[in-house]
């Protein structure tokens, strides 16, 4: 782990929120344009950050305090390990944890509406679980490691070994934004039966940690697409807009389905397209 | 003078028998926690020394006139038979008889007419695999046993209608662990049947221990679907001794060390059908969610630390000979076939025992996978996850009970807020079910040392499709188990009782293992698993590599002193702010935990957590899942006849 | 202006209002009004609420709800009496189950007149509220 | 997906948004804002008291004081309607919010002077 | 439209909510008005443009028979009559057990004992 | 299992629900196994203000009955004390009325519109819903001075006339909001997803639309030719009404309903401004009224009924209001049960809710 390195990971911890919220800021923007409204100013998610953040600190069990810090901490540090072109399948792992602490603060309330968002949050940390495998599996299956640095060194770019995974991962990335048709455990609007479902308990700094963790979670996402693109940096960019634009209009153009159909068309997709594309690797032999 | 090794191996097998026998005279409880207590002690000290001897180097030591010894097992061989033959006719079941009378006759054949000439041949071989197994009996079993003691008590005030036959209880508990004991330290296939054997029988009069109807379907279930293990096992011996050899393919040292492995594939076969029925893979799955009928503690045994394991132990003994053949290939499709459908099975139990169960032969399932890969990698995925799932399964069946016994059910559904009601078990519960699923616990490494095994493995993208696919499962049913505990509690905590000595003691330890087990695990690997490795095969030399670096450790690290962190934080952090009620729309609670419904009625607000038995219901899974295991099954036999090979 | 007064999150309540002055409220969300403009989210949930808008003059069963999700709303917060109704009570003063204006369940801080309301009312009322808001926030800050 | 068509159209037109608080709002002609209450013509008949619906005008014919709550009137119109001789008016500004402090009834001294109209115009 | 109202016995309306159910009418309101002495109910029935009423009079604190097992939507009809008027209905297909409509008062539209507070003059009840 | 159940109190505070009811919601893995409403949080009694308001001022009350068919109930009312006192209405107060009626259904019907959507997650419908339903408002306000409480109809007729020049100017707006209706209604009835979801969802049979006294659209979704304006009150008779009805008695076919009934009300008011008759708008009204009557007509949501009982003297001796959605509850209950819960809102949604009349 040379100098660099770290210097990456600090760099990462530092600028996605900032990042992350201006995206937000220009995903709110941009909606309200597609709603043909206004909409708010392009800073507004830091305003809201701020807001909560010196809001009353009030709880239902005060063990979503350390839930929600666990949550946060652990994204930021899945976002840094990634950064550093750590092991694919450590960050997930991370992830998986990250978000695990997220469902307990939910479950912690004991109260319906959060209940049931955990559960279906659950249900998207499933459904997300097996693209996830098979992602780092076809990394692994091209560099025969599963670390992101390998992958990032790279000649030949991710995605022409790994298209069928890269569709599966545009597909979730609905799911992970918290984007219709797929917000199904935090109706970002709130709008629907869920009253904002995981994050219905919470509140002040505890959500605005959530939110904060939010941002990370996007850059970390948002930035493994440069795997698939890895070497090109402007064509990378200009993905990662495109595919962020795409997830904008998906969200405007859709309703919301309800979490069975979630499970079933997110995980045939991935059936079709992700463990086709392994199996198609695994038959040519992968690349190492 | 023998040497220590030899007297350990000795203690460990002749102790606990002569245990038994002691406890099955001596009525009076003290007697008996004293005499388990010091027995325990000292089958932990041997334990741990053999292990400890056997780390450094193999050991492997060879008895004279081991004739009568043979003899003498094979007596006890007969016993069982006609134990299970006459329980059989008492009950009236049919198929238990057939097939202990088939194995009966298979038993005599072999013996009378057979042609297993007492070639000479190591008597015991201790390797890291049998150290790592010898450790798991040795202490998890005994702390179990341990546990009993309180848990016993307990049991009886509960059960009001079972006849109390406590000395019969732990005789056989510790029967068992005699019989484990020489199932994984004997060398000679014959006497390995035998210990095979007392297993089986051991397990079907524990699992019929309060001899109600249910109890008895269930104990017959388990000693049928174990007798075709112990046929096959036979069989396979058969075939062994078919082959036309100067060595002696009964000694299992030498048996590995057979360069042609083509001609082995039949009996290869056989055994893989006798570890799958032991480890409870698909179809024989549901003896052992049927054993959950017994006393916890016998669940605690049969799932973490004995039957089933020795099921795997099998397995993972004779995968460097799976590795090379389709039988191999196909045991692993069958195991990871069984992981995917018991992971999605457990997420329909709201049951804790059931939940268990399910996740037992899931973690078996991944284990067999990565015995019938049988390359380096999958071997060392395999012993990584039999000593986590040992440690945290143990811990959580240990918890499951004493909690049933606090709270009057053994619900998921009732658990909610546990970690305020029983702090203390709670809190190990916590660390169970973290171990068992979470990173940087050590089930999670193990996953990952299989992913990578199988990415290598032939067939390779299926185990993966299935891996990505069963953990997500996994995932799904621990952490809805987990999001119960950590509940506000809407009711009034229950009253405290206090917990037994014994019971307090297993679970602490038992706690204190999962971590150690966690923390030390890079000491494991380099320390127990690479030599084992280098040691069995030339071929499989995996350097000093690994499978893991540097930086990944350094992550682990970091991660783990993250959690830390936040523990240390949860304990000392600030809580004050002010409590909200949960949002009701609208609706506020009484103290009572109820809110004011439709039609003037209280209603408790009350949350219970998503089991999708539509898609995931016994009813709707297990049907097809046997139909495809057993064709599975059918598939390797003929694969196994058929002697097919894999070219590398 | 603090972050307070810039990202005012609405919870409303509909206590025993005639709909009039709630789908005002709703108007003013959509995009001709589009309240966003001001960082203001209809957020629905009380734990994530600044400003609770009130309808309608509070029938007997709502003083329980009123105040049930009064309490919830964290610190600091304002409560806004969106029309006649809400104010007094209105037309329904006189009847039987109405208790007559949101200040007689819980304080109100800002009363915006209008039978129904106009969406500009109400936005000038919340702009009024955020005044109030940022007093409180500010009150909050100093007894810390 | 049918949505396409729409958002995409509504991304290249300006938003419907107005521009209130900005710029003022424009009222249609014969919107009912808010009531006005001319002192000066009021006979303190009281009928506007009678037949308000919300009873948001008091007359005190004696004290010569009317009076009206702003947060009881819903601008229906009727007091103006009532009102023969066109004492009330409804203007098209919406009334103001109020804090509690703010918040008050309006008290006007009726101003009219009654009876020497009449006698005027005969006299003339 | 049909203002004709037939008056039938209280014990009746099972029954003829029975014919009118079997001969394809639909309930389209039931109405409690206070009369001269109790209260009326009125029934009221539709086929296509067929409007037929049926009114039964009955003292106050009376249990009338519900017409839930004809028509399964009555519920909310005699619910809201228990709650407002303090009539008792047997049978109901549903019962709220008075808090369909859950009043400061109870039962504001009875007659005598408790007027509601601002409800002041029922005026046939001073005849 | 009764152990596996979540039970929801689902209301009265609910982001889905504008207006507050409350439903007990007893679920497992989200699907609904009972759900049993409790109302009562809108109940204000104005039935009971009768008697101390001339009849006269009580429309003001009668259109705060609720503030979105505000204009139906006013003009309900009217109808009833005219018909208690037999008065003919100028024919042109008549055509006004029919007009404001169907401007109202549009509103209500968009309305609506928007805020299934929103139920359904589906934000951007909602918004260009909502956005065409401010154009509708802008014609109501210009002709009758209030937004959504419009105050306009009268014992006798209507207070205000409009000028003809305004309404021939409204064709053309008329269009262009037909226009952006049929991109609205476009996706409402043909998105994939968006059918996916509904049809199916909260199915209805006749007979039980019939019998459990399903009114309005929900009643025309399951096929039923029900719709009080074919009895030709107003000028309804002089435009030659069919009502619109579906067959599918499912969410889609009664969200179908109510998006062909846009454009129905759009064809309506262009009859009635083309046929707009010239007079006045307003009969003086002398007396009291006395005896009882059933004024019925047809709100958004169905069938509303005004039972008036006068005895002679300016105050009404009782007045009951029926509103559609009293007797669209039943049919509720029965469709609820066995749906799931994501779909609960949209179920709630299809008979188009209204509490506010509901419970007066
Ligand atoms: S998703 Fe929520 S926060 Fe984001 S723009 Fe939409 S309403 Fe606003
Ligand atoms: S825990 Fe339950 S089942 Fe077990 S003994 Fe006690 S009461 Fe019986
Ligand atoms: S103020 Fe007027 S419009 Fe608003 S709720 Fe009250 S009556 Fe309705
Ligand atoms: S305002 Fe008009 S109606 Fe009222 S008291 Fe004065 S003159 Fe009479
Ligand atoms: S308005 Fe004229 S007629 Fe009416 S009460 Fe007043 S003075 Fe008399
Ligand atoms: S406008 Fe209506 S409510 Fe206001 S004072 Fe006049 S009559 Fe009363
Ligand atoms: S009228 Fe009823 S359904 Fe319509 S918006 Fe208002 S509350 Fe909602
Ligand atoms: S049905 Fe709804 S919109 Fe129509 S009057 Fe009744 S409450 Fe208002």
């Amino acid at each position: 782990m040379d100098i660099m390195f770290i210097v990456g990971a600090v760099l990462f911890l530092i600028l996605a929120p900032i990042l992350g919220g201006l995206l937000t800021g220009c995903d709110r923007v941009l909606t309200a344009r597609f709603q043909s409204r206004v909409g708010p100013p392009l800073l507004q998610p830091f305003y809201d950050v701020a807001k909560l953040w010196h809001k009353e600190k009030a709880f239902s069990n005060p063990v979503e305090i350390i839930f929600t810090t666990a949550y946060l901490v652990l994204i930021a540090f899945s976002g840094a390990m990634l950064a550093t072109g750590g092991n694919l399948l450590f960050v997930f792992f991370s992830l998986a944890l990250a978000h695990t602490f997220l469902i307990l603060a939910a479950y912690s309330a004991n109260a319906p509406y959060a209940h049931i968002g955990a559960e279906r949050e659950l249900l998207s940390v499933m459904i997300l679980e097996p693209i996830l495998i098979l992602f780092a599996a076809g990394c692994f299956l091209v560099t025969g490691s599963f670390d992101t640095y390998h992958m990032l060194i790279q000649d030949v770019p991710g995605i022409i070994y790994l298209p069928g995974v890269f569709i599966v991962f545009i597909a979730v990335l609905t799911l992970k934004l918290r984007k219709s048709p797929f917000d199904i455990s935090t109706s970002h609007h709130a709008h629907q039966e869920l009253v904002k479902g995981v994050t219905s308990s919470l509140s002040g700094r505890s959500l605005a940690k959530v939110e904060i963790a939010h941002w990370y979670e996007m850059m970390i996402f948002l930035s493994m697409i440069l795997l698939f693109f890895a070497g090109y940096p402007v064509l990378s960019a200009v993905a990662i807009i495109l595919v962020f634009l795409l997830e904008i209009v998906i969200d405007n153009i859709f309703p919301r389905v309800t979490w069975k159909m979630t499970v079933k068309s997110l995980w045939i997709v991935t059936l079709v397209f992700g463990v086709g594309n392994i199996v198609v690797l695994g038959i040519l032999g992968g690349i190492v | 003078m023998y040497p220590p090794e030899l007297i350990a191996i000795l203690i460990l097998l002749l102790v606990p028998v002569s245990a038994a026998v002691l406890l099955a005279v001596f009525k009076p409880d003290l007697v008996r926690n004293v005499l388990a207590g010091i027995t325990s002690v000292i089958i932990i000290g041997a334990s741990v020394f053999l292990a400890w001897k056997a780390l450094i180097a193999p050991v492997s030591l060879t008895l004279e006139h081991t004739e009568w010894i043979g003899m003498l097992l094979f007596i006890a061989e007969i016993g069982v038979a006609l134990v299970i033959l006459g329980l059989s006719i008492k009950y009236r079941k049919i198929l238990p008889l057939l097939l202990s009378v088939i194995q009966l006759i298979l038993i005599l054949i072999l013996e009378f007419f057979g042609i297993a000439g007492p070639h000479a041949m190591t008597t015991f071989t201790v390797t890291g695999l049998s150290a790592v197994m010898v450790l798991i009996i040795g202490i998890i079993g005994t702390l179990i046993c341990v546990y009993a003691l309180g848990y016993m008590k307990d049991y009886h005030d509960h059960q009001i209608g079972v006849p109390v036959r406590k000395r019969y209880f732990f005789a056989l508990m510790f029967l068992f662990l005699s019989a484990m004991f020489g199932l994984v330290l004997f060398n000679n296939l014959m006497w390995i049947l035998c210990a095979w054997e007392v297993t089986t029988l051991c397990s079907f009069l524990l699992i019929g221990y309060s001899r109600t109807p249910e109890a008895m379907k269930n104990a017959f279930r388990a000693v049928w679907m174990n007798l075709i293990g112990g046929i096959c096992f036979t069989l396979a011996i058969f075939f062994l001794l078919r082959i036309n050899t100067p060595v002696n393919l009964l000694s299992v040292t030498d048996l590995l060390a057979f360069p042609n492995v083509s001609a082995l594939t039949i009996p290869l076969a056989f055994i893989a059908v006798a570890g799958l029925t032991k480890a409870a893979q698909m179809p024989f799955s549901t003896w052992l969610t049927g054993a959950m009928v017994a006393p916890t503690p016998v669940s605690a045994l049969l799932h973490s630390s004995t039957m089933v394991k020795a099921g795997v132990y099998l397995l993972v003994l004779f995968a460097p000979l799976f590795s090379q053949t389709w039988v191999g290939i196909f045991l692993a499709l069958i195991g990871a076939f069984t992981f995917l459908a018991t992971s999605a099975l457990a997420i329909s139990q709201s049951n804790a025992k059931k939940v268990l169960a399910y996740s037992t032969i899931a973690n078996l399932g991944l284990i067999t996978a990565c015995a019938g890969i049988g390359t380096a990698e999958a071997i060392m995925a395999a012993i990584l996850l039999i000593i986590f799932h040992a440690v945290a399964k143990a811990l959580l069946f240990l918890c499951v009970g004493a909690v049933e016994h606090k709270i009057g059910s053994r619900d998921i559904e009732d658990m909610d807020g546990l970690l305020v009601r029983l702090p203390l078990l709670a809190t190990m519960m916590v660390i169970g079910i973290s171990g068992m699923y979470l990173a940087p616990f050590g089930m999670l490494i193990s996953k990952w040392a299989a992913l990578e095994a199988f990415l290598t493995a032939p067939l390779g993208y299926v185990f993966i499709a299935i891996l990505a696919f069963g953990s997500a499962f996994t995932i799904f049913f621990w952490t809805k188990w987990l999001g119960k505990l950590f509940m506000r509690m809407n009711r009034p905590p229950a009253e405290k009782i206090a917990l037994h000595i014994s019971e307090k003691l297993s679970v602490i330890v038992m706690g204190v293992l999962v971590i150690g087990c966690c923390l030390g695990f890079p000491a494991i690997i380099t320390g127990v698993i690479i030599p084992y490795l280098n040691g069995i095969h030339p071929y499989f030399y995996l350097g000093n590599k690994g499978f893991f670096y540097f930086d990944t450790l350094v992550m682990l690290g970091l991660m783990a002193f993250i959690l830390l962190f936040l523990v240390i934080g949860a304990f000392l952090g600030s809580r004050e702010g002010r409590t909200i009620a949960p949002y009701l729309g609208g609706r506020a609670v009484d103290s009572e935990g109820r809110f004011l419904g439709s039609l003037g009625v209280y209603k408790e607000a009350k949350t219970s957590n998503y089991y999708l038995e539509e898609y995931f219901g016994e009813k709707v899974l297990l049907k097809p899942s046997w139909v495809i295991s057993g064709v599975l099954i059918i598939v390797m036999l003929v694969l196994g006849f058929m002697g097919v090979m894999i070219w590398i | 202006m603090s972050s307070a007064s810039k990202s005012p999150w609405l919870l409303h309540y509909n206590a025993s209002s005639c709909n009039g002055c709630d789908i005002e409220i709703l108007a003013a969300l959509t995009p001709v009004y589009d309240v966003e403009r001001f960082g203001i989210i209809n957020t629905g949930n009380p734990a994530h609420a600044d400003i609770f808008v009130v309808t309608g003059g509070v029938n007997e069963q709502n003083k329980a709800v009123l105040k049930n999700i009064y309490d919830q709303i964290p610190e600091p917060k304002v409560v806004v009496a969106v029309g006649i109704c809400a104010s007094s009570g209105g037309v329904f003063r006189e009847c039987y189950n109405i208790s007559g204006g949101v200040d007689t369940i819980i304080p109100v801080d800002v009363y915006v007149p209008g039978c129904s309301v106009r969406p500009e009312a109400l936005i000038e009322g919340i702009v009024k509220a955020l005044g109030v808001l940022e007093e409180k926030r500010a009150a909050m800050e100093a007894k810390k | 997906m049918k949505m396409f068509k729409t958002i995409l159209k509504q991304f290249f037109h300006t938003p419907a948004t107005t521009t209130f608080p900005n710029t003022p709002l424009e009222n249609f002609e014969g919107t009912r804002g808010h009531l006005v209450f001319d002192p000066s013509k009021c006979t303190s008949c009281m009928m506007c008291m009678k037949r308000c619906p919300s009873q948001a005008i008091t007359v005190q014919r004696a004290e010569k004081i009317w009076t009206l709550d702003r947060f009881r009137c819903v601008m229906c119109g009727n007091c103006v309607d009532v009102c023969k001789f066109d004492a009330l008016l409804m203007e098209r500004e919406y009334a103001k919010s109020a804090t509690p402090t703010e918040r008050g009834v309006e008290t006007y001294e009726i101003t009219y002077v009654k009876p020497e109209r009449p006698k005027k115009e005969t006299a003339e | 439209m049909n203002m004709k109202i037939d008056s039938v016995e209280a014990a009746d309306v099972q029954k003829i909510a029975g014919t009118m159910r079997s001969g394809g009418y639909r309930l389209v309101v039931m109405t409690c008005t206070p009369a001269d002495e109790g209260y009326y109910i009125t029934y009221s029935f539709e086929k296509e443009t067929d409007l037929r009423h049926y009114r039964i009079a009955v003292a106050e604190g009376t249990t009338i028979p519900s017409i839930g097992s004809s028509y399964g939507g009555a519920f909310v009809y005699e619910n809201e009559i228990h709650d407002l008027y303090g009539f008792t209905f047997e049978g109901m297909s549903l019962d709220f057990g008075g808090t369909f409509i859950k009043t400061s008062v109870p039962y504001p539209f009875k007659k005598k004992e408790q007027p509601a507070p601002t409800v002041t003059v029922v005026k046939e009840a001073k005849e | 299992m009764t152990g596996r159940q979540t039970i929801i109190p689902f209301g009265p505070q609910h982001p889905v629900l504008p207006e507050p009811i409350h439903l007990d919601l007893v679920v497992e893995d989200e699907r609904v196994v009972s759900a049993i409403p409790s109302i009562g949080y809108v109940h204000r009694g104005l039935e009971s203000l009768v008697d101390r308001r001339e009849y006269q001022d009580f429309v003001f009350l009668a259109e705060r009955i609720c503030g979105i068919c505000s204009f139906t109930h006013s003009s309900t009312f009217c109808q009833g004390i005219e018909g208690l006192m037999g008065i003919q209405i100028p024919q042109r107060a008549a055509y006004l009325r029919t007009m404001w009626g169907e401007y109202s259904r549009l509103h209500s019907h968009l309305l609506w519109l928007g805020l299934f959507a929103d139920s359904l997650g589906f934000e951007s419908l909602f918004y260009q819903a909502w956005k065409i339903r401010e154009s509708i408002l802008d014609e109501m306000e210009a002709t009758t001075g209030g937004r959504v409480i419009q105050g306009v109809c009268k014992v006798g007729g209507v207070r205000r006339d409009v000028a003809n020049s305004f309404l021939s100017g409204m064709d053309d707006r008329l269009d262009e909001i037909e226009d952006n209706m049929k991109d609205l209604t476009n996706v409402f009835l043909n998105d994939y997803t968006l059918k996916k979801r509904l049809v199916g969802k909260g199915v209805l049979s006749k007979d039980d639309a019939y019998y459990l006294g399903a009114a309005g659209p929900t009643a025309r979704g399951s096929g039923l030719d029900m719709d009080i304006r074919s009895t030709g009150y107003l000028a309804y008779g002089d435009v030659g009404f069919k009502p619109v009805v579906e067959k599918g008695g499912d969410g889609y076919a009664r969200c179908a309903v109510r998006c062909r009934e846009l454009f129905q009300s759009v064809e309506i008011i262009r009859r009635v401004i083309t046929d707009m008759p010239e007079g006045d708008v307003f009969t003086p009204v002398k007396g009291n009224p006395d005896g009882e009557y059933f004024s019925r007509s047809e709100q958004p949501r169905g069938e509303v009924i005004h039972y008036l009982k006068g005895n002679g003297t300016k105050n009404l001796a009782q007045f009951r209001v029926r509103t559609p959605t009293l007797t669209n509850i039943p049919p509720l209950v029965s469709i609820l049960a066995g749906c799931e819960l994501a779909d609960v809102p949209q179920i709630v949604l299809t008979i188009d809710p209204c509490i506010g009349c509901m419970e007066r």
